[in-house]
């Protein structure tokens, strides 16, 4: 749940962007109603180191991948999600 | 016993191959990816793999599905893939499809190591003597 | 330690691809031919193999030079095929092939076992309850 | 080596012929240069038990495929090879 209308998601980093931040996680307050995009920008803006890696990231919200016009929820996981390299 | 998995232990393929024993199978395919000691001319010391395991198991779980809603003539699909330090030989992710007949294991095993490279959330750090990086198909 | 060989013992995925063990190696697929509970419409009971044994060491090892020839990146194969008694879900065949990079070991794969069944003098004699036959695809 | 112009070859069975036969493996006597398909009629009338098969073996001499017109040596080892079935 939201307080004063704004929402709290929790923030996964994996790989070189979670090495470039020092953690793996971290949790974000943002305006209720806001959307992916408008997440990564504030982190962008907030955490200088993760601008290296904004250009070819995907993400996942809840696990599933969604688009920067997804519209967050309080509670969200949300996963910045570099390219994959598995195999 | 889970067809699709993110371990952080040593994999057999007979331990993974047994999760799909069925007596009406007659075909096995499996993709196995082992840690090589060379990548574009450098010497490798050994792998890191990094996963978001709850996604992961999810995301090799839907190529499961997208295998056998495609060919229907395969039966099972199970896929396990480890995590941490992982040393030269040893096996990073094994693959296999079951079916009564073969014709249709081999391109459906192909898809199911490209798909995993574009879709699972697992990373893979190279480390040679004096630096290292994640590396990616992508 | 054979890399093309024709056993009456039971066969281990893990112990086959063991002998491909090679630090330059980051990719191996292996078909595995397993024995089916039923054969058009029949319940098998149980499968019988013969071999003509060196015969077929010998043309197992043709095909893994054929291959060879054909795919210059499939840096290994081995083939082991079991005879004898074989009962409902026990491996008839392994075959296994190695590779830095994965991209040619599909149809690699599935060439070795066409080939197989077209070349290599083993027999199968399928056994259900009332009768049996000789089986072949070719 | 053999014997008054005579070669002897030894012959091999397996999987339905073999069983036909009621063994495995019998020798026989040919004159000097005989083919395989001379040897191929010669044990057609001899055991008319492999008159069923006759028409879709292949022959291997010492573990070779060879066709009929392959000329056969003293001490050759002969299979006499029905469609395969591994895998």
């Amino acid at each position: 749940m939201g307080y004063g209308g704004d929402m709290r998601v929790k923030i996964r980093f994996f790989a070189a962007p979670r090495e470039a931040m020092g953690m793996g996680e971290i949790e974000q307050v943002l305006p209720a109603g806001a959307t992916v995009g408008e997440l990564l920008d504030a982190l962008t803006a907030q955490y200088p180191v993760l601008v290296p890696y904004a250009g070819f990231i995907r993400v996942a919200v809840n696990r599933v991948y969604a688009g920067r016009e997804a519209e967050l929820h309080d509670g969200d996981e949300v996963a910045w999600l570099p390219p994959v390299g598995g195999g | 016993m889970k067809l699709f998995e993110v371990t952080t232990k040593s994999i057999s393929v007979d331990e993974v191959i047994a999760r799909l024993a069925d007596p009406a199978i007659g075909a096995l395919t499996t993709f196995i990816g082992v840690v090589r000691n060379n990548s574009e001319g450098r010497e490798v010391l050994y792998l890191d793999y990094e996963a978001y395991p709850e996604m992961a198991e999810e995301a090799l779980r839907q190529i499961g599905d997208e295998i056998r809603a495609r060919w229907k003539t395969i039966r099972e699909v199970t896929i396990v893939h480890r995590v941490g330090r992982l040393e030269i030989g040893e096996t990073a992710v094994v693959i296999a499809l079951s079916a009564a007949h073969r014709q249709e294991t081999f391109d459906a095993l192909r898809y199911a190591i490209d798909r995993l490279k574009e879709i699972v959330p697992i990373w893979k750090k190279e480390v040679w003597k004096g630096g290292e990086e994640w590396k990616s198909e992508q």
